[in-house]
């Protein structure tokens, strides 16, 4: 099988020619940068839960380290100010770091203990983040942070086009990094995992080194997700902006494209977060224009019903397609 | 010498015993038969062999070794690191705010160069001057916790199954587990996954010596399909295969890893004559690799049929082991199976 | 390949139909405010009071239609205001030659996220609720605050609200003066409510109050016992809470009473509102428990004040909350400065409401000073009696009349 | 001694809290036990539970409560919120999880996940009624006041320091009973015993004649059934509702059926009163703002040295 298969390919043709029809700026930018920074998110969950099948409710913490790191190192607020590559290098390293960290002592916990322990460690680095306000700035957020350069150009907020494509090209690199490794003896032995636990230790696969290396890779690919995020919105915003609903919305992208599947994942945060960022940001502009909506009591207000809309799109989607969008087998069998 | 050595294996769940008290000797070459009726404990004890059970008591050797970790330097050294990293991190924890108030934000004025050896002056100084309680006291708790857990973890792998086939015992299973959305091939890769040298970075950034192990490892894996005549399903999902082709799969992803021993539980469950006869043959040939075969059976003609030795269990005890011909002629051994057994 | 192509077809689909058209004759006000979830209750208010203010001048200017949209800045996920969502909105303002002015945040943090691009853009901001003092005012926040938020160089970010510095320090003088020895510091950890707290805790030391100790609440824990319990404890004879309603405000306030606590709390504007006594129940709100809020409150008001009051009254049927009134004086204060522009784009726009002086506001007369704050000084502590919030005395910079009285 | 009564203030506070959350927490291991699934709703059903008792008290009138009136309007509630909730459990089960018992887990979790999110906004709806406790519904977001129906008044006498209310009576008259009852029905009745056989093995279970899907549906009801009576408890307690207090509510009660070993009842029970305990004794003696941290830092040092949970047994997959 190729390394790329078809609807990836066609995956990065298409995005690639979107912002040639879509002018320079708008909605649109708004929500792809958002799709992009959760597909690599999910790119992460995908290898820890999709391929390693360990359930982990805590990538929004591995994001706010990625978006924290990345700030700290490179915001003109603190002495370090090592540049916007240099942090995107650093915050990868300190996501492996953090995830070997949390993974070395609980990777033994069976399914749900761990997906509590993880849940948990989300719970905690918002604590530590908020608590910390020395050094994280609380709840201010650190701002400002640097913008890429390539040689003497800068690459500016306003350039929706040229984030746009960076994105790309980073979620780009995970594609082919997560590609390989799934087609390499990494990834056999992570899938072997998931699919008999007892077999493949049974097979001499060390499980916890392995599923070390499955949590780290994950973990890395989300703390790049966060330093982006933060990048993009040159601050990493309040330690809220990762909490609980945001682990969930990642998790929700892996399981709706389809588990273990790459380009189902990239379709699942098509999916997941363009209703976020499009169906659900529009949905008070279409009520209006249909005019329906007011102040005059809570079901009038469209905003009222976002949560049970995506609610209820959850519940469908797992419904009509329970193995996801696009399950592994589509994207040209795991062989 | 044996290749294994069983001896006194003992098998407890809550009040009842499993596995009581068995010895046995495993000789190279041999085809070994493990056999007795339902329930008398035969695959416990290929569990407490393969390390899926840790045996109540009990020992297991292979090769003269108990193949299992023993405290050593390497455990003291990484229960260390943990400790000052653990201790350190607990102590930076409490009072990074107050250093990180001193060292940097008391000495960096926005757009000014840094003072870095000021800073670190100031912080050293600073963490002379943290009380006890806030200082000494979690670090010694933070290492504490850590050697605890170093030592936890390490106790419960002393002796996993992992270490086990890595050590040369391979196994199959009594109610077939493959890895079904697994290829044939890949099902084969990961059996191999012990032989490979190849590290992450070397898969991730492709170097020369991924392209040469991976030509070598789908060779060697292809080779072992067509040894047990699966060559032309090779890339075909493990899940699509019919039952009789699913256990020739599971040696041959047991052999990948070239073991000294294969234990295979039940191989010719739920097999015709014709397919038993075929499955005979692929032993035979197995352990003319110069594999050690051992093998639980109900079929008396199969077990009779290849085996080199055979014990009988009962009850989780042993009562008699011996040829095919000794046991044929041990009353106990037909009263309590063959007497029963032995008319299928 | 076949299951993905529908999904981008749709997504295109949308994306085109995002892009809006700017309409010739028309000005569009816009608002970016938490609207999905908790804080809902008090952005209404914000956004009636929006609404009532382009409805006074019949929606049209000087022949150009005054066109306004409520957006919202929170998504479902978060239940709460959303940096992303905040930074589409700003975008989205930026690029729409329509809009000349956004009024928001309400939250400090989202502030800091639109206020650099509508800087760069020289898109007036006017803020009906943020208090963050960094925001504005030099030496106040960080280092390089507010500097960052001014890319361009020049102001474009106003506020109808006093800052945090200015509010802190007179619930302190008000714990003081009551008699209060010690008092109990406690805080949601969020940027207002922490940021409150502290400049509390600073004038509080200074006036020789003993702070007997200062603790950041977790705002989703189920009651506040325990914490409660250790304010009892502690003796201390003056509770302040640095928060609002949506950072649990009322169970602290409940709590402290059911553990039997009976000193003074002092609560800041951020708890001036119905939902916060609702939540807190009345009866533990009674007498003892004090709230400071920028401004007069409304039934307080003469003139203009009095006018938003009934009109707000006729308008929705409800009573204006404390925050409708900064809704109403944001909005009112951009239409006029809209009506003096010369020409009806954003420079000049700009320009006109930072020119705004002495200006006729239902908060009294006030003008921006060169942060681009209010100079609103007005303060005024209100209690609770029999369900209602009660105006007791002004404070702050303005003569403190009835002060003595009290 | 001051402090002697602080601590057993603290004791009672936090047995009382851990007792709220244990209640809550066996509707999750429940649930878990029989088809392993992290039922996210729960939480959310547990505050539409409280939304009904507030709304119930409503139309029965805020008069003066007390004495026998006010218990009545409790055993009312308790009684209604209890049914309601389990209806809707398994309305919930029949519509969300039902169709996906063949699905893989995470299908399962996310289907949790969506109904969640429908039951949170529901909360929202409900929240902006036009009546009176709910204060004529214009500030739906608002937390909720939840009127004291039992009254605080110190049962150890005005004077003592300590207080020891008609709410934590309460608390533990109506949960240890309620425990009690669920232990005889799952160990000694006929329900019990297939919804123990169900978990096992729910193919074996089926093959045996056991209808399972009735006992799942049964497991449901039950199990939403407590988080009714826990949203009573909790509003009666606590004083104060809101659409997003679910949120909390699910995750200690999950933390808790965690920490005493998933699926097993005494667990969810011991699990909950460590928690409760911890999470007053940090607010007390410590710092509330860690209090999360700590709980979550003692729950993952427990499951190092006890991967399966306080009262967990290692289960050894079968081979």
């Amino acid at each position: 099988m190729r390394l790329l298969p078809t609807p990836i390919l066609a995956y990065f043709a298409i995005m690639a020619a979107l912002p040639l029809f879509m002018g320079t700026s708008g909605l649109f930018y708004d929500a792809f940068q958002a799709i992009f920074v959760f597909s690599l998110v999910g790119l992460g969950l995908n290898v820890v839960t999709g391929f390693t099948g360990l359930l982990n409710l805590g990538m929004a913490a591995f994001m706010a380290i990625g978006a924290y790191t990345f700030a700290i190192l490179t915001s003109d607020i603190y002495p370090f100010q090592i540049g916007f590559w240099w942090g995107i290098v650093a915050t990868v390293v300190i996501g492996a770091v953090a995830g070997f960290l949390l993974g070395a002592p609980t990777l033994g916990l069976s399914g749900d203990y761990l997906a509590i322990v993880t849940m948990g460690f989300g719970e905690i680095t918002l604590d530590v983040l908020k608590n910390l306000d020395a050094v994280t700035k609380g709840t201010q957020g650190i701002n400002p942070l640097p913008r890429p350069t390539f040689g003497s150009w800068t690459l500016e907020l306003q350039q929706e086009r040229g984030w746009y494509w960076l994105l790309l090209g980073f979620v780009l690199l995970a594609v082919l990094a997560v590609r390989r490794l799934e087609r390499s003896r990494s990834g056999r032995a992570w899938l072997s995992i998931r699919e008999d636990a007892l077999a493949s230790q049974c097979m001499g696969i060390p499980p916890k080194r392995t599923k070390m290396i499955a949590f780290s890779t994950g973990s890395a690919l989300a703390a790049l997700g966060g330093a982006l995020f933060a990048a993009l919105l040159s601050s990493t915003g309040e330690p809220a902006s990762y909490d609980f609903q945001v682990s969930i919305l990642a998790l929700c992208i892996v399981i709706v494209g389809g588990m273990g599947s790459v380009a189902g994942t990239l379709v699942g945060a098509v999916v997941m977060v363009g209703m976020n960022s499009l169906v659900l940001v529009k949905l008070a502009d279409w009520a209006g224009a249909a005019g329906v909506g007011g102040a005059s009591n809570v079901l009038a207000s469209p905003n009222n019903w976002k949560y049970l809309i995506f609610g209820l799109a959850l519940i469908l989607v797992v419904r009509l397609k329970p193995d996801g969008l696009l399950p592994p087998r589509l994207e040209g069998g795991s062989g | 010498m044996s290749l294994l050595e069983v001896r006194g294996i003992t098998m407890r769940f809550g009040g009842l015993t499993a596995v009581d008290d068995v010895t046995f000797n495993v000789t190279e070459g041999q085809i070994f038969a493990v056999i007795g009726p339902n329930g008398a404990g035969k695959t416990t004890l290929f569990n407490a062999i393969t390390g899926v059970y840790e045996p109540t008591d009990g020992t297991v050797r292979f090769r003269g070794s108990p193949v299992r970790l023993e405290p050593d330097a390497r455990l003291g050294f990484r229960a260390a690191v943990v400790a000052i990293v653990a201790g350190l991190g607990a102590f930076l924890a409490i009072n990074i705010q107050e250093l990180w108030t001193v060292g940097i934000a008391a000495n960096y004025v926005l757009n000014q160069p840094f003072p870095w050896e000021k800073a670190v002056a100031d912080v050293l100084h600073a963490a002379r001057g943290v009380p006890f309680a806030w200082g000494v006291l979690p670090a010694i708790l933070g290492a504490g916790v850590g050697a605890g857990t170093v030592v936890a973890l390490w106790q419960r792998s002393r002796r996993t199954p992992d270490l086990i086939a890595r050590a040369g015992l391979a196994r199959t299973f009594q109610n077939i587990r493959l890895f079904t959305d697994l290829s044939l091939v890949e099902n084969v890769l990961v059996g191999m996954d012990s032989r490979m040298r190849n590290g992450f970075w070397t898969n991730l950034l492709r170097l020369p010596a991924f392209s040469h192990e991976r030509a070598w490892t789908e060779r060697e894996a292809l080779d072992l399909l067509q040894f047990v005549g699966l060559s032309e399903r090779a890339h075909e999902a493990a899940g699509s295969l019919p039952y009789g082709h699913r256990r020739r799969l599971e040696i041959a992803r047991a052999l990948a890893s070239k073991p000294a021993v294969l234990l295979l539980d039940e191989p010719a469950a739920g097999m015709n004559p014709s397919e038993m006869v075929e499955l005979m043959e692929l032993i035979r040939r197995v352990r003319d690799r110069g594999v050690t075969v051992i093998l639980i059976e109900h079929h008396m003609k199969l077990v009779m049929g290849i085996s080199d030795r055979i014990v009988v269990l009962q009850y989780g005890k042993l009562i008699g082991q011996g040829t095919p011909a000794e046991i044929r002629a041990d009353r106990r051994c037909i009263e309590a199976y063959l007497g029963t057994e032995g008319e299928e | 390949m076949t299951q993905n192509l529908p999904m981008l077809a749709a997504a295109l689909a949308l994306a085109f139909s995002a892009s809006a058209l700017a309409q010739s004759g028309t000005l569009k006000i816009v608002s970016s405010l938490p609207r999905t979830g908790s804080a809902n209750a008090q952005t209404g208010t914000i956004v009636n009071g929006i609404r009532m203010a382009i409805a006074e001048v019949g929606g049209k200017i000087d022949g150009y239609e005054i066109a306004y949209e409520d957006w919202d800045d929170a998504s479902p996920q978060r239940g709460n205001w959303d940096p992303t969502v905040e930074a589409q909105n700003a975008n989205k303002a930026v690029t729409d030659p329509a809009i000349v002015g956004y009024i928001g945040t309400f939250n400090s943090g989202a502030a800091k996220i639109a206020m650099p691009e509508l800087n760069k853009a020289g898109l007036v901001m006017i803020s009906p609720a943020n208090t963050y003092s960094g925001l504005t005012k030099p030496g106040m926040g960080e280092a390089n605050e507010p500097a960052i938020y001014r890319p361009s160089g020049s102001i474009n970010y106003f506020r109808v609200v006093p800052t945090d510095d200015l509010q802190g320090p007179v619930a302190a003088e008000h714990v003081a003066g009551s008699g209060a020895k010690k008092v109990f510091i406690l805080h949601d950890r969020e940027l207002y409510g922490k940021g409150i707290a502290d400049v509390f805790q600073k004038r509080a030391k200074e006036l020789g109050l003993e702070v007997a100790g200062f603790e950041g609440i977790d705002t989703k824990a189920s009651n506040y016992k325990s914490l409660c319990q250790k304010v009892k404890f502690s003796k201390a004879d003056a509770v302040f809470f640095g928060g609002t309603t949506q950072s649990n405000g009322g169970q602290v306030a409940k709590d402290l009473r059911s553990v039997g606590f009976t000193g003074m709390l002092v609560v800041p504007d951020g708890c001036r509102e119905e939902a916060f006594i609702q939540a807190a129940g009345a009866s533990n709100l009674e007498g003892n428990t004090f709230v400071t809020f920028g401004g007069l409150p409304p039934e307080q008001l003469t003139g203009r004040g009095a006018e938003f009051c009934a009109g707000y009254r006729t308008m929705f049927g409800t009573e204006p909350e404390a925050y409708a009134v900064y809704g109403y004086e944001a909005a009112r204060v951009l239409l006029d400065a809209i009506k003096r522009a010369p020409t009806k784009d954003r420079a000049a726009i700009l320009k006109a409401v930072a020119e705004t002086k002495d200006f006729d506001g239902a908060l009294g007369i006030w003008s921006f000073d060169s942060n681009g704050d209010t100079t609103n000084r007005v303060f005024s502590i209100s209690s609770v009696k029999d369900g209602k919030f009660v105006f007791e005395r002004r404070a702050g910079d303005a003569p403190a009349e009835g002060t003595k009285a009290k | 001694m001051e402090w002697v009564d602080f601590f057993l203030q603290q004791l009672i506070t936090g047995l009382s809290n851990g007792m709220i959350i244990a209640l809550i927490a066996i509707g999750y291991t429940m649930v878990y036990g029989i088809i392993e699934l992290i039922n996210f709703a729960h939480g959310d059903l547990f505050m539409l539970g409280a939304f009904l008792a507030l709304t119930l008290l409503g139309m029965l009138g805020l008069g003066d409560w007390s004495g026998a009136s006010a218990w009545a309007a409790v055993v009312i509630m308790l009684i209604a919120s209890a049914g309601f909730c389990g209806a809707l459990n398994w309305g919930i089960d029949r519509l969300a999880y039902k169709p996906l018992r063949s699905a893989s887990k995470l299908s399962l979790l996310v289907s949790a996940i969506g109904a969640s999110f429908i039951l949170v906004n529901l909360g929202l709806f409900w929240g902006g009624l036009p009546m009176d406790v709910f204060a004529g519904g214009v500030a739906a977001a608002a937390p909720k006041d939840f009127p004291a129906l039992v009254p605080n008044t110190n049962l150890l006498g005005e004077e003592s320091l300590v207080q020891f209310t008609p709410k934590d009576v309460l608390v533990w008259v109506v949960t240890v009973p309620l425990m009690i009852g669920l232990t005889w029905i799952v160990t000694r009745t006929r329900l019990g015993k297939a919804m123990r056989a169900t978990a096992q093995n729910p193919v074996a279970a089926r093959l045996m004649g056991i209808d399972t899907d009735r006992v799942i549906g049964a497991t449901f009801l039950i199990g939403g059934a407590l988080g009714g009576f826990a949203s009573v408890i909790y509003s009666l307690y606590n004083n104060t509702i809101s659409f997003q207090m679910g949120y909390r509510a699910g995750m200690d009660a999950f933390t808790a059926a965690v920490l005493g070993g998933i699926g097993s009842m005494p667990g969810a029970v011991a699990g909950a009163l460590v928690i409760g305990l911890v999470r007053s004794m940090s607010d007390a003696y410590l710092e509330t703002r860690w209090t999360n941290t700590i709980v979550f830092g003692i729950l993952v040092l427990i499951l190092i040295f006890r991967p399966s949970g306080l009262l967990g047994s290692r289960v050894k997959e079968k081979v």
